[in-house]
């Protein structure tokens, strides 16, 4: 039963992440809150894959002197190729953050504002 | 034991992330970001992916925190010149 | 099993150029810009020579691990056809760029248009459901950059919307796949496809609807293409051009892969697992982007942003015909996406020259004919082919639309109620702009200079559309075996990315 | 993303989105495998836990790999069991599982993600092309302590980047947290000196070498091993330093770029990049 929990706590978190992430995205206004929102997504999006690679008996997926990932032909560990995926959708969330603060510092430096609502306004 | 601290991180990662969303300075929307990453990142190392938590905890954590605050302070003081 | 493994160039070739450029770039930047020529010519002989040899279809394996272990490339007709084509649209955007791309740091847009163009190839190629998704990022991250390139400071409004709705909308595609994962514990597209049906049907709803929505976003259809009026409108013309053209050809091949590849049922025509259907989803989204972005085009008096709201109403068109579920229907498809991507990154283009000039409201298009009668001959074909005119490569594809929705009939009829609707629409403005151009005499009648290098890829992409006009079987032939491959995933995807799956 | 609305609808919506798409999670979730069921042993990853693709590979050409509904045998495929330290000559040598993963049998989705850092590093610099550092004038000089003290601290810490990097097959880490470990121990130096700035065009050529150095690696294989980056050295014996073949090499290109990148895209964004 508390194993069958641990899963969902997991999975809460992960979604509760998404769902505020979300939620700034929608919101608000300011160019870097904006950022902020997207980066709580991905946060979300990355405990989501490494909790369905889990489950309460496994251990790490690295060979060392004492931990063995097969068991009797049976694998014991976490599934590793969810976590090499989050590997990778990490580094792409820091390159898409970067890319959005230049250009948020850029529109700051053209418009002098980051309001979206400002920038629209200003445009026509 | 295990399922007592996981919950404790995912309680503390919800209101790093209600934080983000209600508090009224950008900076400390930023850091609670920053807090947030961190706990999951956390959280891997107890979902036994430890390759991850380290790359979370210097990418996600770390060093996109710290751009992020790089940039608020030039948003913020205008440091900068435009020569076009 | 075919395999090709010396086609894994396609993708390493750009990428290496691509690291190399900066490097390029101390000597001199428009050594840079040459660069991006060579490569894509490459790409595009390399293409050509797999076309017209017929090495199609063939695996490109990578690392020694095949398929379901590891990741291969799968190059069959469909994406045959679609590399050519974006990588001739690339390389005419790429001289374009020779004359255009002249203000800020020209080494670095380069860099980006160059993986612009080998990331869609790769995203073509790719079979492999979570390289997809790297692909779309590299397609993603580059177009973001080169939306936010230019004089104009609203391009970085732009960019940033495009910027967060792509990236929701990928957040959801690995939603899709992951959920998918758990239940097959795969990520290649064939070993998915053929095992389909073993999955939790509730649960594939819902990974299907998370997919169709990520990929929306890159394939322009309704309730995600909020960016594309903005981003296209702000970018410089070029780069509208290179959204247009490429980016959106990767975005549809993407979404039909999935919908009628992984989720199709073999046999039957339409996907139905579930409680949803996915190609009624995609029949209702696409009819809504037709109506509301040809409605949209209609009343606008900025020729960028009504270009841009035609391009996604040619989506739209594009979406609804591979709906039909037919292989009629499906080559039609195929084909009205050629035809949109080298019109309308024509289109982009002579834009371009005359935005130069002048400014880009419709009425500043009047009189064009006695500025430069070259840009209005070609501006004139562009449209009468986006229009479907006989004569025109645009007309066989609508009219292969047609007759797609005429044989499936039932409620299929409404498609062509719809792409009649289009057309009379498209009349409307498109032939305002071309009346505008041969009528009225300007004001000021300083004549517009056409030099050769972005005369080059004008002059190729009109002539490209009067050839497939007058002679459509340049594309029909292949298109019409795309269009198997799409229809019949068994024998035209699955068994030829992995021949021992059993009991098909 | 909304103009014009009222705040108030604007957060129903918003809060109508997000419970429409949580709602459709946990129903999702509820169909998912149940935790303790969650295997790997039937998904592919098996395979590269066991170090076993390769047998994997032959019952797939025999045709006994799925069984006639279309189901793997996954769990029919022989395994030879794996010791630490003795086991030799395994198909790919690595201890650590994921970083196999990432470099070799998925090595293609790495090359994609180190490109998609790239172009995220040059979009950067596109964006903010044709900007000067223009230096406040109140502002007060770090201390000698702060100057020394970062340096110092920048030399331990691209120790570790690089031990990091080159331990990446057998323990915890690899390129990627690496080079962002170097790079933040650049960003570190920003802190000791005023006006600090790494050596541009030293950073690019770093960069751009790495990069190729990882394409070049990868057509290597294409031309010895008929296959586009596959492993062309021998593995050796898991556990050891030298082993798992040339995902030591990989990691230290991917290193190396990474470090460099991040370290160029702190730069643009505190100095941004200066019109030659």
């Amino acid at each position: 039963m508390i194993d069958f929990l641990q899963n969902w706590i997991y999975l809460t978190g992960a979604m509760a992440l998404v769902g505020i992430g979300l939620y700034i995205v929608l919101t608000n206004t300011n160019i870097l809150r904006i950022i902020v929102g997207l980066n709580i997504v991905d946060s979300g999006t990355n405990l989501f894959i490494v909790t369905i690679a889990w489950h309460p008996k496994s251990v790490m997926p690295i060979y060392t002197a004492t931990n063995n990932l097969v068991v009797d032909g049976h694998v014991v560990a976490a599934d590793p190729l969810p976590q090499s995926l989050v590997l990778t959708a990490i580094v792409i969330g820091l390159g898409t953050t970067a890319l959005a603060l230049a250009i948020a510092v850029k529109i700051y430096q053209k418009y002098g504002t980051l309001d979206v609502r400002k920038i629209k306004e200003e445009d026509k | 034991m295990i399922t007592l601290f996981s919950t404790l991180l995912v309680i503390l990662i919800i209101a790093g992330g209600f934080v983000a969303i209600f508090s009224k300075k950008l900076l400390s929307s930023v850091i609670s970001m920053g807090l947030v990453s961190l706990g999951v990142s956390g959280l891997f190392f107890f979902l036994q992916a430890p390759d991850v938590a380290i790359t979370e905890a210097a990418i996600g954590a770390g060093l996109s925190t710290a751009i992020f605050i790089i940039a608020i302070k030039k948003v913020q003081k205008g440091g900068t010149s435009d020569d076009e | 099993m075919k395999t090709y493994n010396f086609a894994a160039l396609l993708v390493g070739v750009p990428l290496l150029m691509a690291f190399s450029i900066p490097l390029f770039g101390f000597i001199s930047k428009q050594l840079a810009k040459w660069i991006t020529v060579l490569t894509l010519t490459f790409e595009f002989l390399f293409s050509l020579y797999i076309l017209l040899w017929h090495v199609y279809p063939f695996n490109v394996i990578m690392g020694n691990w095949v398929p379901p272990f590891g990741e291969n490339l799968y190059i069959g007709s469909l994406a045959t056809i679609l590399i050519v084509v974006i990588s001739f649209v690339g390389l005419m955007i790429s001289i374009y760029n020779l004359w255009s791309a002249k203000y800020g740091d020209v080494v670095h847009f380069a860099l980006l248009f160059l993986m612009f163009v080998g990331g869609s190839i790769g995203l073509i190629s790719t079979g492999d459901i979570f390289n997809v998704f790297i692909f779309m990022e590299i397609t993603g991250i580059s177009s973001y950059a080169l939306a936010a390139y230019g004089p104009e400071r609203r391009a970085l409004g732009g960019a940033f919307k495009y910027l967060v709705i792509s990236s929701i909308g990928s957040t959801l595609y690995l939603f899709g796949v992951l959920l998918i994962y758990t239940q097959l514990g795969t990520l290649n597209i064939a070993e998915i496809a053929a095992r389909i049906s073993q999955t939790t049907p509730g649960l594939l709803t819902f990974a299907g609807i998370l997919l169709v929505a990520g990929l929306a976003v890159e394939a322009e259809l309704f309730p995600f293409n909020g960016w594309v009026p903005d981003t296209y409108t702000g970018a410089i013309n070029p780069v509208s051009a290179t959204l247009s053209g490429i980016g959106s050809v990767g975005g549809v091949y993407v979404l039909i892969r999935i919908v009628m590849t992984v989720f199709g049922k073999n046999g039957n025509f339409v996907s139905t697992y579930g409680n949803l259907d996915l190609m009624t989803l995609i029949a209702i989204l696409g009819t809504a982007t037709v109506v509301i972005g040809e409605l949209s085009a209609l009343v606008q008096t900025n020729i960028k942003k009504m270009l841009a709201y035609s391009s996604m109403a040619q989506m739209g068109l594009v979406a609804m015909a591979f709906s039909i579920g037919s292989r009629l229907g499906a080559y039609a498809g195929i084909f009205q996406l050629i035809n949109h991507s080298i019109a309308k990154a024509m289109l982009f283009l002579i834009l371009g020259v005359i935005v130069s000039f002048g400014g880009e409201r419709v009425e500043d298009m009047k009189g064009l004919w006695y500025k430069s009668p070259f840009l209005a001959v070609t501006f004139t074909i562009g449209a009468l082919s986006l229009l479907g005119l006989p004569l025109f490569g645009g007309f066989w594809s609508k009219f292969a639309l047609v007759d797609a929705s005429f044989q499936r009939g039932g409620w299929y009829d409404f498609i062509m109620a719809i792409v009649l609707f289009a057309s009379v629409v498209e009349a409307f403005y498109y032939l305002k702009v071309v009346g505008y151009i041969f009528t009225s005499k300007p004001a000021v009648s300083e004549k517009i200079k056409v030099e050769i290098s972005p005369a080059i890829p004008i002059a190729a992409f009109a002539i490209l559309i009067i050839a497939i006009g007058i002679f459509p079987q340049i594309v029909s032939g292949i298109s019409y075996s795309a269009a198997h491959e799409l229809t019949d995933k068994m024998s035209g995807y699955v068994l030829n990315v992995i021949p021992t799956i059993v009991g098909h | 993303m909304m103009n014009d609305t009222p705040e108030m609808v604007k957060k129903v919506f918003a809060i109508f989105v997000v419970g429409i798409l949580i709602v459709g999670f946990f129903m999702a979730f509820t169909q998912m495998p149940k935790a303790n069921a969650v295997n790997v042993n039937n998904t592919v990853s098996r395979f590269y836990v066991m170090k076993d693709v390769d047998q994997a590979t032959e019952m797939l050409d025999k045709g006994t790999y799925f069984n006639k509904d279309m189901v793997p045998l996954r769990n029919d495929v022989p395994y030879t069991p794996i010791t630490f330290g003795k086991s030799a000559n395994l198909e790919d040598g690595a201890a650590n599982v994921v970083t196999s993963i990432v470099v070799d049998y998925r090595g293609f989705d790495t090359l994609g993600e180190v490109t998609v850092l790239f172009l995220a590093a040059s979009g950067v610099m596109l964006v903010l092309h044709g900007q000067k550092r223009k230096i406040p004038k109140k502002r007060t000089e770090p201390s000698e302590i702060m100057y020394v003290g970062t340096r110092i601290a920048f030399a331990v810490i691209l120790l570790f980047g690089i031990y990091v990097f080159i331990h990446g097959h057998l323990t915890p880490g690899g390129g990627f947290p690496g080079g962002a470990i170097i790079a933040s121990g650049i960003l570190g130096l920003f802190l000791g000196k005023q006006g600090y700035s790494p050596n541009k065009s030293g950073l690019t050529i770093f960069e751009s070498l790495s990069g190729m150095a990882y394409v070049v690696i990868g057509i290597i294989g294409l031309i010895g091993e008929k296959s586009f980056l596959a492993n062309f050295l021998p593995t050796g014996t898991i556990g050891d330093l030298f082993s798992a073949g040339f995902i030591a090499l990989i990691y230290i290109a991917i290193g190396m770029k990474v470090g460099s990148e991040l370290s160029a895209v702190t730069n643009a964004m505190i100095i941004d990049t200066e019109d030659d």
